[in-house]
């Protein structure tokens, strides 16, 4: 390999601190590295911009989008949902969310909003009978731990595994006698992305290494991931595995993958990633699809998947949650090799080095870096072009939001005129197509940006199935009243 | 512009000397023998085998358009950033003296043969190892302000430059 | 600036034979410029690609999807409907087809399908009580001629205009006494795109002129044409012409946007290119409905503008045709200041000079000149991105032609249950505006790649009308038998 040489180049950093695998806290990370440091804590100053970024208080989108509250009928989503904002907040922003505070959630919240993985170590290396010490916890990353212990907890009360989150040393904590305190509970952290003892770049969430895997095993095309189907070519030997397989810029994607993607997180079942069969809307859809619950405690049947009952129209639905990855991977950028990391953490010259701006926010923040160093045209013109495209996109989501609204006036009034449930269920599926397909895009955080004919795409079909399901109601009114007349 | 990694002048003189000692006959068999010498040794062939190769020895830009398919590489080259900084040697030969001239002889080869056959892309195409080759000549001149780009660990990967700075050494790229 | 570079290496040419403004016939051009002609000829045998190129007889698209058999109910596109190939069989493909043989069709046909400028040249001196002579049709372009013989002849028959072609010299043809033929019908030529004495670039065809005047005189933003921008920013003096205002690289779009257009074209009113309002689909939409025929002969009014009557519902529909130059415009090459000649009109390296491609064909069949100059990624890649654009967008197609086909069915049903015109009225427009949506991409000839997320976009409305419309059949069928029971 040709980069071998320079590889010798690369004089090691000089460690002020020593950081290890339980270092949760970031702050002696940004010790040895204080200019990625100050980046990071500046993710709590983000501005807004037209459909992104932060404020003081991130607005809330329900009273944006009225509809969203009758599409999230009988869900915590319509008690509130908000903006996001920047990663420093994505602990505490959960804990006071009413959807946490009004109503029971599961642990696996937060595989993606806290540094949970020495936790998950510890669990399992508990579980497995192995004696716990800081010590023991802080050797190394221990794969077959982790993934016990995020088996083991995904399922628990959302308050008990905070709660083990300060059971578990940080770094800094000092334990005192008694207290069961050992840490604090950090917000995503350096440790979720990087190597303490090298720095390099890797992914650490189970719920990501399980659904990458999944995906590797499908036969999806993935273009944009040249080393999935790299391992493929090579016979798809035993796992596929990021952290050795991937390339450094997959990973650069990879890490934000681990979170900004639609998953199943409740009580029923282990937090799950459905991307078995590929990373389209439909592909999700397909696993949903297909999955049934778990048996219960007492050996019931789980039944069919669903994420909860529309309270309207008593349906059974899917909830869409930001599908940034899954978007991504449909678009022109991903195709292009474009990374995550490319567009929300791009260089930038600090002093006489190039640093990844840790500052993670919306690129239209920062065009310069962000869009400029690829496209070389004005900054305006930069803005306009994201603008045409989200704007269409916007478009689009309200005429599905139209659709899905009258549909559900529709479904309603067939209801009370009497129609049974077998009548009702080819419009139920309907139904849930739509919903599933709006959500998936207004869910989403780019407004369309991450592949844009895509996510038109996307709507069109929800417009499509929900208009279809107004029409079979308003036939089924029409025989309803017939034969009650 | 780079003087240390210019082509001293008695190179030229070696490049005559390699000439007579692998004489040069036209036919199959001879350009065949000369893909594979060509990669090792064949300096003296593109001299030969076209008149003007001399121009890779030359660290004058204005040298390699004497090929006029290279004409749009060298306008849009006069129009980038790096045409104060960096002549067309300066990224594509290996900054390393046996590197150089080794790529001076598989690519001298090759662009005569090519050129006198015309079976070549147009666009040109440029292929994976002289991409490495323009990839290491970026590293050598930005080594330290391109630090934490550099592989973490043996064997690591690391991304192309051009992926991002793609009008660096040709404006519009 | 890529095309400046360009430009300087242009040298001047030398002319073998002299060219002149009658000189329709390309060969003496081709003495000039060997190159060109060749290239130009060879538009006779372009292969066929997965949507686009050429075919020995191209294929017929009303086989390939019959529901554009019902789209174009009581529409002479019913009759036949192929694909378009090389520009050499312009005219003799017009001149067969049974849209022509069996309809009678108006003379403006010929705008678009032959080489007809210095006929209008020659109407229009007439008119004007000049006298015509061979010297002095070939002596200047004569704007005024032009555009009064285009107004004379556009709704003449089809017949009478293509014999009034072969009135008209052109420049090769050896006139006989007495005999009325002076010259051959040409399909498209050098002279339509270029001046004779210059060679330089410019429009001809009265359409486009007038079109892209009143787009200049609407309040349509145009990024991507900022030489009209410019106009209006200098106060939007008198007309804005093309062949002054235009910058060369608009220009390389312009000579395309002559006849790549949605039009009026019938014997009602005088050819139309509905840019009023801007260059969207909603914009053309607007412009046809409020359109007014102009009243006939014995001063009845014309009454409001339709295309058809469609057959199966008796809704007066509009018809789309080609808007090639329409939805490039709303695409990020369009924007990216990238023309139809850059990729369907590569340059070529021809010895030592380079040439403009005149072997106009689908980009397709000529990835590495047409796209590779911009984009350094495999030729394989390209195409694959291109059917992932192209795939999507036919997906699209299809279900909007499935809405389209069960509105019908709908229509035609609750016509049969005796709905009154005035419970009709707003099915129809739904039905209009559903049908002019889905025929404005499917008879685009790029299949979405133009404007990808434009074309999807425009596709989610045809089927949320088409199924709107639907729903309101469906409800009026309840209301009907409610009615009748
Ligand atoms: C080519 C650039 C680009 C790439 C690559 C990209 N994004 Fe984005 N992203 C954007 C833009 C532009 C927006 C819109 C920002 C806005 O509206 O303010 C956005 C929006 C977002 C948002 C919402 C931001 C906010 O302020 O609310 C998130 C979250 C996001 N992207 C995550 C990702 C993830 C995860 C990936 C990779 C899987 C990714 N992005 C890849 C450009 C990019
Ligand atoms: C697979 C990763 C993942 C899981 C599991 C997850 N989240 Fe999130 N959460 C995110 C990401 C990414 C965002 C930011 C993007 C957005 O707001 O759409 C977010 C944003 C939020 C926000 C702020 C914005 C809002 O929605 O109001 C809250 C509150 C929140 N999550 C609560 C929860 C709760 C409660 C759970 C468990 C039911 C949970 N999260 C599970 C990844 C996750
Ligand atoms: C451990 C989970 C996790 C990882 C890893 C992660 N994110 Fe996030 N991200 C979140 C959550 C949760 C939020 C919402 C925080 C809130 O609203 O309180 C968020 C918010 C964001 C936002 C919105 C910021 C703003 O200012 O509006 C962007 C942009 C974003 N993430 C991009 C990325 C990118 C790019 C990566 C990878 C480099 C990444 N994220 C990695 C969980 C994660
Ligand atoms: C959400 C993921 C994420 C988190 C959290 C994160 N980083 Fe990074 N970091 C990255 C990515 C992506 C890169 C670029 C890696 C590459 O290109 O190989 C990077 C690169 C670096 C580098 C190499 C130099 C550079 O800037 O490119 C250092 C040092 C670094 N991070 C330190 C930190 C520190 C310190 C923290 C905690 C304060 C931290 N990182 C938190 C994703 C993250
Ligand atoms: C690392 C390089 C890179 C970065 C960074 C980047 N782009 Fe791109 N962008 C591309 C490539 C490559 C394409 C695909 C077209 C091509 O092959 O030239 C593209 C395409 C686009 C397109 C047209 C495609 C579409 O679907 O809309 C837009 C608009 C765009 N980029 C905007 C942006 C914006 C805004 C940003 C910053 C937030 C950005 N890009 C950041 C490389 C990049
Ligand atoms: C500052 C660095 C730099 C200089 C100076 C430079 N080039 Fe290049 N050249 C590049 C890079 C980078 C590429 C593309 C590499 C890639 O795609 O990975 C390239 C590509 C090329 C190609 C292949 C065509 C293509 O587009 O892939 C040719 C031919 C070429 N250069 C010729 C020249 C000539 C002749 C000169 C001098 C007039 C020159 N270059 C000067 C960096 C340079
Ligand atoms: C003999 C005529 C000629 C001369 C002189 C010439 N080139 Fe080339 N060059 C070519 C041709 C022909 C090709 C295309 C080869 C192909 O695609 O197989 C080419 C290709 C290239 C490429 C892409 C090569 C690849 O295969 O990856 C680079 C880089 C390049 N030339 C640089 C240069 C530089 C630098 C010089 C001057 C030192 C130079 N050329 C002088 C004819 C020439
Ligand atoms: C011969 C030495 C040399 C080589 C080879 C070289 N550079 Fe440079 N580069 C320079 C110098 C000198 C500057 C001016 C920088 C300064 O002002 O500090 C520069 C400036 C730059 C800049 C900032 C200006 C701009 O164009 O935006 C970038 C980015 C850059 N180089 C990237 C590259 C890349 C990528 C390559 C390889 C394709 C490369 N360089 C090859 C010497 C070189
Ligand atoms: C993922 C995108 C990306 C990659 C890959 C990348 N760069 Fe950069 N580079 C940037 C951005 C963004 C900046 C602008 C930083 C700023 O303005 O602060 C930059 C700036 C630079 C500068 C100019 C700093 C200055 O003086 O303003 C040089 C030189 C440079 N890069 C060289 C390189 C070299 C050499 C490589 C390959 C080893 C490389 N870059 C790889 C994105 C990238
Ligand atoms: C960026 C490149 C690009 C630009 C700019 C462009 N086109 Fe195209 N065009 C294409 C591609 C790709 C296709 C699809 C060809 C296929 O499917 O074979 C196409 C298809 C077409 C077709 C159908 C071709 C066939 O074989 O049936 C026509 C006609 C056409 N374009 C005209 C235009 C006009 C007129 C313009 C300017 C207003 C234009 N194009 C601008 C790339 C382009
Ligand atoms: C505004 C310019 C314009 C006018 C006016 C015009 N055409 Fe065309 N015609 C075109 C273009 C451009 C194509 C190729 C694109 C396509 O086939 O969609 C074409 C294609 C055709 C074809 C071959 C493909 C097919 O549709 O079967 C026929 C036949 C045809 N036209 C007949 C006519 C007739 C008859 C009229 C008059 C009613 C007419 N044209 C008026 C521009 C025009
Ligand atoms: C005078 C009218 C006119 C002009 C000007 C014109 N076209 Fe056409 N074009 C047509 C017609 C008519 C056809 C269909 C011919 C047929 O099917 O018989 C056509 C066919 C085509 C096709 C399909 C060819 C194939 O092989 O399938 C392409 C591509 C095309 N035109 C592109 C262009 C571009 C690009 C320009 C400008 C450089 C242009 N046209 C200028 C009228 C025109
Ligand atoms: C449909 C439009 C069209 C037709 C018909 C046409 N040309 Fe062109 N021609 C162009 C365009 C566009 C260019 C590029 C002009 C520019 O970039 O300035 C061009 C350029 C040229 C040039 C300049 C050199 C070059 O190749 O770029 C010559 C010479 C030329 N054409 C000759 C002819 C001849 C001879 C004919 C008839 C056989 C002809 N053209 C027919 C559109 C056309
Ligand atoms: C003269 C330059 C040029 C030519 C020729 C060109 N492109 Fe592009 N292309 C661009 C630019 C500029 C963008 C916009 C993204 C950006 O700013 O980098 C783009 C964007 C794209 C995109 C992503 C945007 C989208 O909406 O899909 C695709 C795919 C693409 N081009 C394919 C092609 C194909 C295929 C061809 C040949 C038929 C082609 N291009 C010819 C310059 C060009
Ligand atoms: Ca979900
Ligand atoms: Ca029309």
């Amino acid at each position: 390999n040709i980069f071998e040489r320079q590889q010798e180049a690369r004089t090691p950093f000089v460690k002020v601190v020593e950081v290890s695998e339980i270092s949760t806290d970031p702050e002696p990370w940004g010790l040895n590295f204080p200019q990625q440091y100050e980046d990071y804590l500046r993710t709590v100053d983000d501005e807004y911009t037209d459909y992104g970024g932060n404020h003081a208080l991130p607005p809330s989108k329900l009273k944006e989008h009225p509809w969203l509250k009758r599409l999230y009928a009988g869900y915590a989503f319509s008690i509130e949902y908000r903006e996001a904002r920047g990663h420093a907040y994505m602990l505490s922003d959960q804990e006071v969310s009413p959807r946490v505070t009004q109503v029971q959630q599961a642990g696996a919240c937060l595989h993606c909003h806290a540094a949970i993985v020495p936790t998950y170590r510890r669990i399992g290396m508990e579980e497995a009978g192995e004696e716990v010490t800081e010590a023991a916890l802080a050797e190394s990353f221990d794969h077959d731990a982790v993934m016990a212990g995020f088996r083991a907890v995904s399922q628990h009360n959302y308050e008990d595994v905070l709660k083990e989150l300060e059971k578990t040393p940080d770094g800094v904590v000092k334990a005192e006698a008694g207290d069961p305190h050992l840490g604090e509970a950090h917000p995503v952290s350096c440790i979720d992305c990087h190597d303490p003892e090298t720095m390099a770049i890797r992914v650490t969430r189970p719920g990501f290494i399980l659904g990458i895997d999944k995906l590797a095993k499908s036969d999806d095309p993935v273009p944009h991931l040249p080393s999935i189907q790299k391992w493929r070519d090579d016979g798809a030997q035993g796992d596929y595995d990021p952290n050795v397989h991937a390339t450094r810029q997959e990973l650069r994607s990879f890490v934000c993958g681990q979170c900004h993607v639609e998953y199943y997180c409740a009580n029923k079942m282990t937090l799950t990633y459905p991307w078995g069969n590929g990373l389209k809307v439909e592909d999700l859809e397909k696993e949903w699809d297909e999955t049934q619950f778990p048996e219960d405690a007492d050996g019931n049947e789980g039944g069919s998947f669903y994420d909860y009952v529309h309270k309207e129209t008593g349906t059974k639905v899917y909830k869409a949650q930001h599908p940034e990855f899954e978007l991504w991977s449909q678009g022109i950028h991903a195709r292009a090799g474009v990374s995550c990391s490319d567009c929300h953490m791009p260089y930038e010259k600090v002093g006489a080095t190039k640093v990844s701006s840790h500052w993670v926010r919306s690129p239209m923040t920062n065009i310069n870096k962000a869009c400029q160093t690829c496209h070389h045209v004005a900054e305006q013109e930069l803005k306009d072009r994201v603008s045409v495209i989200q704007d269409r996109t916007v478009q689009l989501i309200d005429r599905a939001a139209d659709a899905c609204v009258e549909m559900f006036d529709a479904i309603v009034a067939v209801q009370e005129a009497g129609a049974t449930d077998e009548e009702l269920e080819p419009i139920r599926d309907l139904q849930r197509k739509a919903m599933w397909r709006l959500d998936y895009i207004s869910s989403e955080n780019s407004k369309g940006f991450h592949a844009r004919q895509e996510a038109a795409r996307v709507l069109a079909e929800s417009v499509d199935y929900a208009r279809q399901a107004i029409a079979q109601c308003y036939r089924l009114e029409g025989k309803t009243e017939e034969e009650g007349s | 512009m780079s003087d240390e990694s210019s082509p001293p002048q008695e190179q030229v003189t070696e490049t005559s000397t390699a000439k007579s000692a692998f004489p040069f006959r036209p036919g199959k068999a001879v350009v065949l023998f000369a893909v594979c010498m060509g990669m090792l040794i064949g300096i003296g062939f593109f001299t030969f085998g076209y008149g003007k190769g001399a121009s890779y020895l030359s660290n004058n830009p204005q040298t390699c358009a004497n090929c006029h398919v290279m004409q749009s590489h060298m306008d849009s080259w006069q129009q980038s950033s790096h045409h104060a900084v960096a002549v067309c040697n300066d990224c594509h030969l290996p900054h390393y003296f046996l590197g150089k001239w080794v790529t001076k002889a598989d690519n001298g080869f090759f662009h005569s043969l090519a050129f006198t056959m015309g079976n070549f892309k147009d666009p040109i195409q440029i292929k994976p190892r002289n991409k490495r080759v323009t990839q290491n000549a970026c590293i050598h001149c930005h080594q330290d302000l391109v630090h934490p780009l550099l592989p973490d660990v043996r064997g690591q990967d690391m991304l192309s430059c051009v992926h991002c700075h793609t009008s660096v050494g040709h404006a519009e790229r």
